[in-house]
């Protein structure tokens, strides 16, 4: 048994979690404070790549970083980098596909609390990086974790958009997810079944542990007892 | 320090891009291939036989193709992308039935099975899935092909169809004489070749592959004896 | 010193019309409730945004009509919230420490108004005059230029009341900086007050 | 051209939805309030459609479901009904892969408001249901309007464990997606596109509705300004 | 009337050890800041649960050691809140009649404690001493069987609060009710208190 699978899906969904986690919160945070015309067709572009099966959003992706799409072509022409079928394209994949759960999360989060709590922290000189990552960022907490849960899980299991930018190649761009469905396709279904409860384990252990990390760390201060 | 490596300097990388249902055989035939040839090591990538072809026009920079149909490949050669001279059939493939459970109907030829007599049938889909355009064929050869539209279920590939098969949710299926190799399912019977068109496997050399050569070697690998055994092996035979 | 001297509509028909000064004095704003009194305070730490006028602090105009206001957080100002505006996820603790800018302070304040015992408790588990002596305590811990304490006794009892009253005054002393407290209790006010600015319906209508 | 993937799609999101807000909201609520061991484990177990490939998730949903499955072999037994290659089958999946993010969505939004107000209502006599309605609901709402987009948003995406268990018959369970993943394979390329734009516009348009709805009727009472 | 007779240990250091009555008369709580005041209103209210004890409401058992208590919502008691608990999405209107049974009780409350203006507001946009005055009628218009005010006028002028506590007293002449009011006021207690309960550290010290 080739244990590539593993460490390639924990890498693409490690990074591609906490690129969507940061991006997902900035975007989230700029729009909820500015009010411009247009902004919920915004808000709603970024929902697309839920609304899209996974395929289609990978043959979109695979326009735009082809050899010859608008920004694949400019990566090739500048640094000679080509992103189909390697696992920089699986982690393009799995931010695309997630960030509308994470997007969505954190508007949400950052919506409903009490303004004047800010307030207090700049009375007292703190500045606005420090109010938000003292105050802002422990308050949204479980709207964020909610949305940080959802990402990484999404992530994982991510299969449709990265088989068509990343290709299935043995042991460069074989997530999990792919390992499941090329051992179904060749008939191995005790290997599938291997991928799937490994899947689960992942997910499971990373949620549980986010889960028991939050509660431990951020959650006790600001939830009921 | 010892500067000379064990391992030839020039090792050549080549990429191939495989219909999915050559997986199992394809594995075998690569370890042969790179057995003969050491300087070449092959990286194999899988997919529907549209999905490499659409992969392949977006510059995914692939050396080989193996498609398990001619219209994906007439395709690419429309567009200049492989090159034409290099194309050849290596492999060939027939259409069986199967179906679940036990069945009063194994052996029989296919112009003597009453289809009526099934709630549901299992195809790919004929505008996507190369063997569900074959099992249209028979059907339509048979005459049936409208009187058991609503029986039909379209799958996205062969693997579901054998999936609603052996989960016992439809009766029978169209599937690969290929497919049974890998899978415990219960085949009712090989349809007659007359029936439908040849099922073919066509591969070719990407235009923009820059191991030519080596390219070259691998397609004539596939026409030689050794491969063609192997092949065999899997029910694909020529 | 703070000079002052702001217009402010309220949605609620009257407005804001105010001009006064305070030197390093503990000046009391009296009124009664909806005068615009919590609404002057706002303006000055910058929450509230004045229509037209002026606030200037020491050499620092704060706001002018027009420009730029200078950003919250770099007004030093320390303020007691009428509804404390306590941090929920942190320790009174992590409260009184999250500005402090002289950590002596600490240690005395907390023992003379009486809550050391609940240092290590949340805002939440605390009663409401424990919540209204740690407001008080974080606002005087970040030794600001001006303090500004909106009805900062009015949950405690009268030996508590006099104890917080009287730290205030000293700490006053010491200071040397304008206070301005918002107060109904009349004696409070006299007691506190260098000077009282009664105030209605948003204008100034008694200078004692 | 026919429109029907167009009907059914909305048909199947719009019933999928309608389930999953109810469910993820009373669940949500349910485990928010009580304490008990494993709770983290029944909470991860319910994310697991979210780390499987839909084509996995499909495939047990088929064992389930299906003819000789547990559930389905019940149905087919007890009502003659069969859940296999109709639209019933189509709306379990659009459940079951975004139910997790209603259930997340919610479990975050109960858990980060004043619990002093609802005891407020409830002393002036108000049932627990009232309060939940009047209080509860209205407070929690942006996380509850979060996890209602998402849901709609992935339940008329949903591609690979629709085409598993509703099979892909047209005019009888051809969803939107269904349409654009065959032209898109079939190298139809108008048709594909034509699909697209269609879902594009009905996840915006119920979207921005939401949003829009939300802002007019709940949204203004709970945020600033 | 009410009759209570509890004990509850306070996760800080002391325990509540109350009993008293209250007949169709005013009992004034007064004790310092940290007493357990509130505590012992949200012991009576359904809030808080008491170690051991009962608490008893006209021939209804409120709360008794081992058995189930009647839940908050039957108990027919107006609270105001010492922090108010005001809806936030919900107007000063639709906060008074969330549960009012009387509705002609409404047009007068709100015109005498004055907050008629501010009926369509939302409670964020209100200042301080109008929350406190909505909260009260909000108590009041439920036309409770026992009435529960924590520091129900702390943050009014004295006219304002002269009006509120005339009103209360009026209120309280013709709807014949047990109240408790808690306050620091000591003029405030003798005004309106039939009783006095000194309280200090959970218990009773003084019955005037
Ligand atoms: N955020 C707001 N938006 C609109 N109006 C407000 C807002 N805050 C207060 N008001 C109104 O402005 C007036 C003055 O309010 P302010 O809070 O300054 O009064 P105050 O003097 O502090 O009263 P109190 O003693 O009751 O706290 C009141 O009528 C109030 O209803
Ligand atoms: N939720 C809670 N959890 C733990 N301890 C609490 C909680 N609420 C209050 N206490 C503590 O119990 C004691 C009594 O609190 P309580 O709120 O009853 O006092 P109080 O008499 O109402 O005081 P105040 O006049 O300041 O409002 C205080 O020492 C307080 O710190
Ligand atoms: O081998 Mo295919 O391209 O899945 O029919
Ligand atoms: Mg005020
Ligand atoms: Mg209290």
């Amino acid at each position: 048994m080739n244990y590539t699978p593993f460490f390639l899906s924990l890498k693409i969904a490690g990074i591609a979690t906490v690129i969507v986690f940061i991006c997902g919160i900035v975007l989230a945070r700029i729009l909820s404070r500015n009010k411009f015309p247009g902004k919920r067709i915004v808000e709603s572009v970024l929902m697309l790549p839920l609304v899209l099966p996974p395929t289609v959003v990978g043959f979109g992706l695979l326009y735009v970083f082809g050899k010859n799409g608008p920004i694949g072509g400019l990566l090739l022409d500048l640094f000679n980098f080509q992103v189909v079928f390697t696992w920089i394209g699986a982690v393009i994949a799995a931010i695309v596909v997630s960030f509308p759960l994470m997007y969505q999360s954190a508007a949400a989060s950052f919506q409903n609390y009490d303004k004047n709590i800010e307030n207090a922290a700049l009375t007292m000189g703190a500045s606005k990086w420090r109010v938000f990552w003292t105050i802002t960022f422990p308050l949204a907490w479980p709207g964020l974790l909610a949305g940080l849960v959802l990402t990484f899980a999404r992530a994982l299991g991510e299969f449709g958009a990265t088989l068509m930018i990343a290709g299935y190649i043995p042991n460069q761009t074989e997530t999990i997810p792919l390992a499941i469905y090329f051992a179904v396709e060749s008939g191995n279904m005790e290997v599938a079944l291997f991928w799937v409860i490994s899947i689960v384990i992942v997910g499971f252990s990373a949620i549980l542990w986010l889960n028991w990390w939050s509660g431990r760390n951020i959650l006790r201060f600001t939830s009921d007892n | 320090s010892n500067q000379d490596s064990q391992e030839p300097v020039n090792k050549k990388e080549l990429l191939i891009s495989s219909a999915a249902s050559l997986s199992n055989v394809m594995t075998e035939l690569v370890d042969t291939f790179e057995e003969k040839n050491p300087t070449i090591t092959i990286s194999l990538n899988f997919g529907g036989s549209g999905k490499l072809a659409q992969q392949i026009q977006q510059g995914a920079p692939v050396d080989v193709f193996l498609s398990a149909d001619q219209k994906w490949m007439d395709m690419l050669d429309e567009n200049q992308l492989i090159v034409s001279e290099s194309r050849v059939e290596f492999a060939e493939n027939e259409l069986v039935l199967v179906g679940s459970g036990e069945n009063d109907i194994k052996g029989y030829s296919v112009q003597d099975i009453d289809f009526n007599r099934f709630d549901q049938i299992a195809i790919g889909n004929p505008d996507s899935v190369p063997a569900g355009s074959y099992a249209k064929e028979v059907l339509d050869s048979l005459g049936i092909w409208e009187n058991i539209q609503e029986k039909l279920i379209y799958a996205k590939d062969v693997q579901q169809v054998l999936t609603y098969v052996e989960s016992q949710n439809t009766d029978i299926g169209f599937v690969y004489e290929s497919d049974l190799y890998s899978s415990g399912i219960n085949k009712i019977t090989t349809i007659d070749q007359d029936w439908y068109s040849p099922i073919v496997y066509p591969a070719a050399i990407m235009a923009t592959s820059n191991a030519f050569t080596e390219a070259e070697s691998f397609i004539s690998f596939l026409k030689t004896d050794q491969a063609q055994a192997i092949l065999q092996n899997h029910g694909f035979y020529n | 010193m703070l000079s002052l001297d702001i217009t402010k509509q309220l949605e609620s028909s009257f407005s804001i019309d105010m001009k006064f000064e305070v030197g390093e004095e503990i000046v009391v704003l009296f009124g009664p409730s909806g005068a615009g009194k919590t609404t002057v305070l706002n303006c000055i730490a910058g929450l509230s945004r004045p229509d037209d006028g002026s606030i200037q602090l020491k050499e620092q105009v704060l706001f002018e009509a027009k420009h730029k206001p200078i950003p919250i957080h770099k007004r030093n100002i320390g303020y007691l919230f009428q509804d404390y505006a306590l941090f929920p996820h942190m320790t009174v603790r992590k409260n009184i420490t999250y500005g402090m800018k002289d950590e002596s302070l600490m240690n005395s304040l907390v023992k003379t108004v009486g809550i050391e015992h609940i240092l290590d408790s949340y805002p939440r588990h605390i009663s409401g005059g424990e919540k209204q002596r740690v407001a008080l305590v974080r606002a005087l811990a970040t030794k600001p230029y001006l303090l500004l304490l909106d009805e900062p006794f009015s949950s405690l009892d009268d030996q508590t009341r006099k104890e917080c009253q009287d730290e205030l005054l000293r700490l006053h002393t010491i200071w040397k900086i304008p206070v301005i407290v918002v107060t109904h209790d009349y004696e409070e006010a006299i007691k506190l007050g260098n000077r009282i600015l009664k105030m209605e319906s948003g204008k100034i209508v008694n200078d004692l």
